[in-house]
């Protein structure tokens, strides 16, 4: 049986992270293949339910990231979505869903070698995790249900 | 011990950071006995700054971490709220154990030395067991009747009592200067 | 029915070299929904945009997927080439096959599945996506300038001068700022007044300009073209078309021991006052605090000798609303606070002053009439002492940063100080000489060599009076930090600049932002360095970080050219990634309910109400409404909303969701 | 009414009167001081000079046998104790660890939450708002009002309103009738720990104090820590010898002034136990 590849989807703002990793792929700093980039025009605009909704759809591992505090191109909408971050993760728990699989951090549009350490940390973190499959399961339940 | 390490050891020691330090010179510009001293209080903290292993022994055998008088001046107006008061305590601690006392200050640390150990001995300080004891540590120096004009003038005045009091539970007081904890890490 | 076509860009051998983008075009060619896709070495060249043109003519395009490099670099590119073959602009969405996938990862299956599920991605994202259309809105053609320093003045003229309309307002009763409170300037040593005035007059009688003086901003609303300003015009009990100027009043006010804040308290002003003798507009105003008859109920002196009949003691505070289309903020800065230096004996020696004070001894229109005078007994000083950095590099005090402009003013200072009083001698502490503009540092160098001023390299530690002079204990750092003390007869303090009091409830009253010395910020400080974050509101002069003449004086002309740029146009189009709120039919008509979280999140107050109402006009329901003008679509309401009602344009709960799904289900 | 009270060694030795002349004045006032029981010394100057642990821990025992004692307020006259127990407070509540060893150590429990006053800050607190009932003769004399180092510094732990330029002595003396001068050596350092080994230095350091006195006007010094007294009192000699001249200026303690404010006599305030004999108090 071949290793594990975790699928992993990182939920991005346009400003920071995602220029960010622009950076990482003009320095043509190597990362893995897992983590599969979505941008988003802030954090702050990241509504938890979609990483729900990833796990369900089989992700097995979430990074969140933006700018670093008062860097919001926005001004404030990073320190929404951490706030949120921090009632989100004490429910995780209730969810049952390991608070390692999601990774939150904050990457600047000059930080291209710190995306690809995240990303890289990231897959080797979820990898030793294994695959997450519950959600996957609970919705393809879900689906099934209301079919019939 | 290079530049770097000596920096981390002030510090893991202390707690001060020296590389705050931008060399205003106020410290200096306040200490009421800088005139005196070899090293003033910046070239201290520059000489930690930059200092090597021999920079490091010359401080440690200078005359100036004898001097401070822990009056606070420095560190009360230092724009960088550097503690070189607790860095002085921190020198002077090193330069008597690692034996590099400044002669002239000598009489200080046999004052110093004669009060801890009448402490110890009764608990409390009687200061002509202080005076008794510090006379005798600094013979040498010539101080034996340096004060004798004083003292006859504080036992006419009541000021000096010839019976030390002494602290009841010396058991316990006697712990405190026995098995010092080893040097804390932060 | 969507009709998606898909493009695969080579970009010469970046992509290509490790994605195998024939094998991802085919892929993609076989999903639901696509009606055309290829590869194609150079997407963004003029052959390959003209592929996407055809295709879409032909094909006939709902929707376009161009797997290329980052949008960040070539959506508007790919955006325009759609609009020009007749598809709206923002049913284009690129992949990010570059940056983030063939640049990133090494040659191999894993890597051009990936560039599969990122082009699958986006095309399932097309489908949802909807025409939109940039957002409109006119421009009012007139700046409101707030603060009447040099850089208010020049930032007024310059506007003006191209054209446009600019109402400028001063809290105090005449323009001119602390530039008219300066003797000579450096590095030229001309005198301040005579290069100032001339411009506070052009400042009155410019046609383009509306003057309102004692006047201050109450309220911003509105945003970029649009603002609405409300201006308190504080009451200064005089009828301005009435008065002449002729300073009866103030020669005959009985109260006259005001400390003058003109002359930073080493003078004195009356009640009815005018700050200076070349003050603009050169008419009085009755200070309340200080007047007799406001405080007690009796006098009346000034309207008795006035010969006009100008005085009016019930005059009320007015409040002007006014439109605007832009605002420069050029609300200068203020010397740190005399409490502050204990150590120094300011406050309780009288001979300790503040550079801001030695300006006003050195300058001709001072209380010393130009004469270095100590204040305590108005004998000329053989020995002055200059203490730089009082306050600034100082954490200790509050004050981390560089006040800039310190160095070179106590340099001038002991110039004009060994110019004045030839068999007098001067010190100045320092602790760096930062002289990094044009002249400056042959400035500096001339007051050492040719002036003969005595620098001393060091900080002073304590300042104290003992038999009538001032001990000024220092240390020269340079000589193995030996401790110097200098019986001065005077010392001046180069003591911080800093921010205006009520800086930050300005900023809060305009929603700009501001650091954390309550300096406003700007919007970039490379690249924006007199944009502010919120569209149309502009930085000028020491408002933003303490600063000189020249510096201050180019930041207003930015950002003069700033607004011009913005009211040369009627109208201003937007990016049309905006929220919105849902509406439907009746009885619903919207899901929101009127909970307004989003309002709570938005940083730009872009959320109002809306009221719904029946025919008869009573309201039946209240709910969210986001103006399109004030949003600048950062999406953070769409995660508080609780009832999904509000939306995002181009980053939709439709689009998201479908792109998370899409990305995970590779079949 | 009780307080705690920690006298300190020199209050049992060379200043004795300023033991006895707050314990007379709170006695009148109707509070009673309540010593610490078995206090031990704070390990002063020679402590934190020479042994780190020592000069925190000695302080410690205080304040655990404070604590045992049930004292939730103490008054602390000496400045140089003060200082050291307010130090040691400070540092044991920025270190979790030091504090459980210290205690362990002690064989004493610490809580570290006890209010500890300086002698200014007492009569700030007990004293001022009654002073016009307590005062029978009010103390008449231009004075100059000496805080020294250890009561205001470091101002980043003992936080002393206006630490450089002091006045809650000046408020007080001003409310005993006297007139406080304005003068620049509120808080210079009188020599201090050198009182015995560095003669020389204390005479230059408090003779520049008794000279920038004396120049500003003052008919006595006032002060409130044993330390500065016999600097300035005791050492006259060596101050004489600096400045060359002999100055006759009296130093007093606070504690005393407001004694004879309150109609005591000079016995009873103490001023016998003086070097340089206070003349005035006579006329008053």
């Amino acid at each position: 049986m071949s290793e594990f590849e975790p699928k992993i989807v990182a939920f991005v703002c346009n400003w920071c992270t995602y220029a960010g990793a622009d950076l990482t792929g003009t320095s043509r700093i190597k990362y893995a293949q897992n983590v599969k980039i979505i941008r988003f025009p802030c954090t702050g605009r990241i509504d938890f339910m979609l990483l729900l909704k990833a796990f369900a759809e089989g992700a097995d591992g979430i990074i969140v990231s933006g700018c670093h505090p008062n860097d919001c191109h926005y001004t404030s909408g990073n320190f929404h979505a951490r706030r949120r971050w921090i009632t989100f993760r004490s429910l995780l728990d209730f969810l049952g869903i390991d608070v390692r699989r999601i990774q939150f951090s904050w990457v600047s549009a000059a930080e291209g070698a710190k995306w690809a350490e995240i990303a890289n940390t990231t897959v080797n973190n979820i990898r030793e995790l294994g695959p997450y499959t519950d959600y996957a399961k609970v919705a393809v339940h879900l689906k099934k249900e209301a079919k019939v | 011990m290079e530049t770097k390490n000596i920096l981390i050891e002030v510090k893991r020691q202390t707690g001060v950071n020296i590389r705050e330090c931008y060399q205003c010179g106020k410290c200096t510009a306040g200490c009421p006995v800088a005139e005196e001293m070899d090293l003033r209080p910046s070239v201290i903290m520059r000489m930690i700054q930059s200092g090597t292993n021999e920079e490091m022994d010359q401080i440690l055998r200078s005359y100036t971490i004898w001097l401070c008088l822990t009056c606070e001046t420095c560190y009360s107006r230092c724009p960088m709220d550097i503690d070189i008061p607790k860095v002085m305590d921190y020198l002077r601690q090193r330069s008597l154990v690692e034996g590099k006392v400044h002669p002239e200050a000598r009489k200080i640390v046999a004052f110093h030395k004669s009060f801890l150990n009448t402490v110890k001995r009764n608990g409390r300080l009687s200061e002509l067991f202080l005076t008794i004891d510090y006379k005798m540590r600094s013979l040498r120096s010539g101080t034996l009747f340096q004060d004798m004009t004083v003292a006859p003038g504080m036992i006419s005045r009541g000021k000096l009592h010839l019976i030390p009091e002494q602290i009841k539970d010396k058991k316990g007081f006697s712990r405190l200067f026995k098995n010092q904890l080893k040097k804390r890490k932060p | 029915m969507s009709r998606i076509g898909v493009f695969i860009c080579h970009c010469g051998e970046n992509i290509s070299a490790t994605v195998d983008v024939v094998k991802v075009a085919e892929e993609a060619g076989k999903h639901e929904g696509v009606a055309y896709s290829t590869d194609y070495k150079y997407m963004c060249s003029e052959p390959g945009q003209t592929i996407i043109k055809q295709m879409i003519k032909e094909k006939g395009l709902t929707g376009v997927v161009v797997a290329a490099c980052s949008p960040r670099m070539h959506e508007p590119t790919f955006r325009k080439a759609c609009s020009e073959a007749g598809l709206n602009p923002y049913m284009c969405e690129m992949a990010n096959l570059r940056e983030h996938c063939s640049w990133v990862h090494d040659k191999s299956d894993a890597t051009t599945k990936k560039a599969i599920d990122l082009v699958r991605m986006l095309v399932e994202k097309v489908k949802f996506n909807k025409p939109l259309y940039p957002i409109k809105v006119p421009v009012t053609k007139t700046a409101l300038v707030i603060g009447g320093g040099i850089a208010g003045i020049q930032a007024s003229l310059d506007i003006a001068n191209s054209g446009h309309k600019v109402v400028l307002i001063e809290k105090d009763p005449s323009i001119g700022g602390h530039m008219s409170q300066l003797s000579e300037t450096f590095p030229t040593l001309d005198c301040s007044q005579c290069i100032l005035t001339p411009r506070m007059v052009e400042v009155a009688q410019h046609p383009n300009i509306t003057l309102m003086t004692y006047s201050e901003l109450e309220k911003l609303d509105g945003f970029i073209g649009n603002f609405k300003a409300t201006i308190r015009k504080k009451a200064k009990s005089i009828d301005e078309k009435l008065c002449t100027g002729c300073g009866l009043c103030t020669t005959k006010c009985p109260t006259k021991k005001i400390p003058s804040e003109f002359n930073a308290g080493l003078g004195f002003r009356t009640a009815i006052y005018v700050p200076f003798p070349q003050a603009v507009p050169n008419k009085p105003v009755i200070d309340k605090e200080n007047c007799r008859y406001y405080q007690q109920g009796k006098c009346k002196v000034c309207e008795k000798v006035c010969p006009t009949g100008a005085i009016r003691f019930n005059q009320e505070d007015e409040l002007i609303e006014i439109e605007v289309g832009a605002v420069v903020v050029a609300t200068g800065f203020n010397v740190m606070e005399p409490s502050e230096f204990p150590e120094y004996g300011y406050g309780k020696y009288k001979d300790v002053i503040t550079g801001l004070q030695f300006e006003r001894l050195a300058s001709a229109s001072g209380p010393t009439l130009g004469e270095i005078r100590r204040p305590s007994d108005g004998k000329i000083p053989k020995k002055i002492v200059f203490i730089a950095c009082a306050g600034s590099r100082d954490p200790a005090k509050g004050i981390p940063y560089c006040s800039k402009i310190c160095c070179m003013y106590t340099a001038k200072h002991a110039m004009l100080y060994q110019h004045k009083v030839h068999d007098g001698k001067s010190y100045i502490f320092y602790m760096d000489i930062r002289a990094g503009g044009k002249n400056y540092e042959e400035f500096t160098r001339r007051a050492i060599v040719e002036d003969e001023v005595n620098y001393i390299r060091g900080r002073v530690s304590k300042v104290y009076e003992e038999n009538g002079k001032l001990i000024v204990k220092g240390v020269d750092t340079l000589l193995n930090a030996r401790p110097v003390e200098i019986e001065a007869d005077m010392v001046v303090l180069a003591s911080a600049a800093v921010a205006n009091p009520g800086s930050e409830e300005l900023a809060q009253r305009m929603h700009i932002s501001y650091d954390a010395y309550n300096f406003f910020s700007e919007a970039h400080p490379k690249l924006k360095p007199v944009e502010t974050n919120t569209a149309g509101i502009f930085l000028a002069g020491a408002c933003q970080a303490p600063k000189d003449i020249p510096e201050t004086v180019s930041q207003a002309s930015g950002a003069a050219a700033k607004v011009a740029i913005l009211f040369s146009q009627d109208e201003l189009s937007r990016e049309p990634v905006v929220a919105v709120v849902n509406r439907s039919a009746p009885p619903v008509y919207s899901t929101c309910v009127g909970c307004f979280m989003c309002a709570t999140a938005c940083p730009y107050q872009a959320i109002g109400e809306e009221l719904i109402t029946d025919r008869k006009g009573n309201v039946i329901k209240k709910v969210a409404k986001v103006n399109p003008g004030l949003c600048q679509g950062c999406g953070t309401c769409v995660a508080f909303c609780r009832s999904k009602s509000i939306d995002i344009q181009g980053y939709s709960n439709e689009q998201m969701y479908t792109e998370v799904m899409a990305l995970l289900n590779d079949e | 009414m009780k307080i705690g009270f920690y006298p300190g060694c020199s209050l049992t030795g060379s200043s004795r009167e300023y033991k006895e002349s707050i314990l007379a004045i709170s006695e009148k006032a109707g509070i009673e001081l309540v010593e610490i029981s078995d206090w031990n010394c704070c390990g002063a100057t020679a402590a934190h000079n020479l042994n780190k642990e020592l000069s925190v821990s000695l302080p410690a025992r205080n304040l655990a046998l404070a604590e045992s004692d049930g004292i939730e307020e103490l008054v602390v006259p000496c400045a140089a104790c003060y200082n050291r127990l307010v130090m040691t407070q400070h540092e044991l509540n920025e270190d979790e660890k030091l504090k459980s060893q210290i205690a362990e150590k002690l064989q004493m429990p610490l809580k570290n939450k006890l209010k500890i006053l300086n002698v200014l800050q007492y009569l700030e607190e007990y004293f001022v708002p009654r002073l016009d009932e307590l005062i029978k003769k009010p103390f008449e004399e231009e004075v100059a009002c000496y805080y020294g180092c250890l009561l205001v510094r470091p101002n980043q732990v003992i936080k002393a309103d206006r630490w450089e330029d002091p006045m809650s002595m000046d408020v007080i003396m001003q409310k005993l009738g006297a007139k406080p001068i304005d003068w620049a050596f509120k808080t210079e350092c009188c020599g201090a720990g050198f009182s015995m080994s560095k003669t020389e230095i204390v005479g230059e350091l408090s003779g520049k104090i008794v000279r920038n006195a004396v120049n500003q006007g003052a008919k006595a010094i006032v002060v409130a820590c044993p330390m500065c007294h016999s600097n300035l009192d005791m050492r006259r000699p060596a101050i004489n010898s600096y400045l060359k001249t002999k100055i006759e200026v009296p130093v007093m303690y606070i504690t005393q002034a407001i004694a004879l404010a309150m109609g005591m006599s000079e016995k009873e305030a103490g001023l016998q136990r003086h070097f340089v004999p206070v003349s005035f108090s006579v006329n008053c």
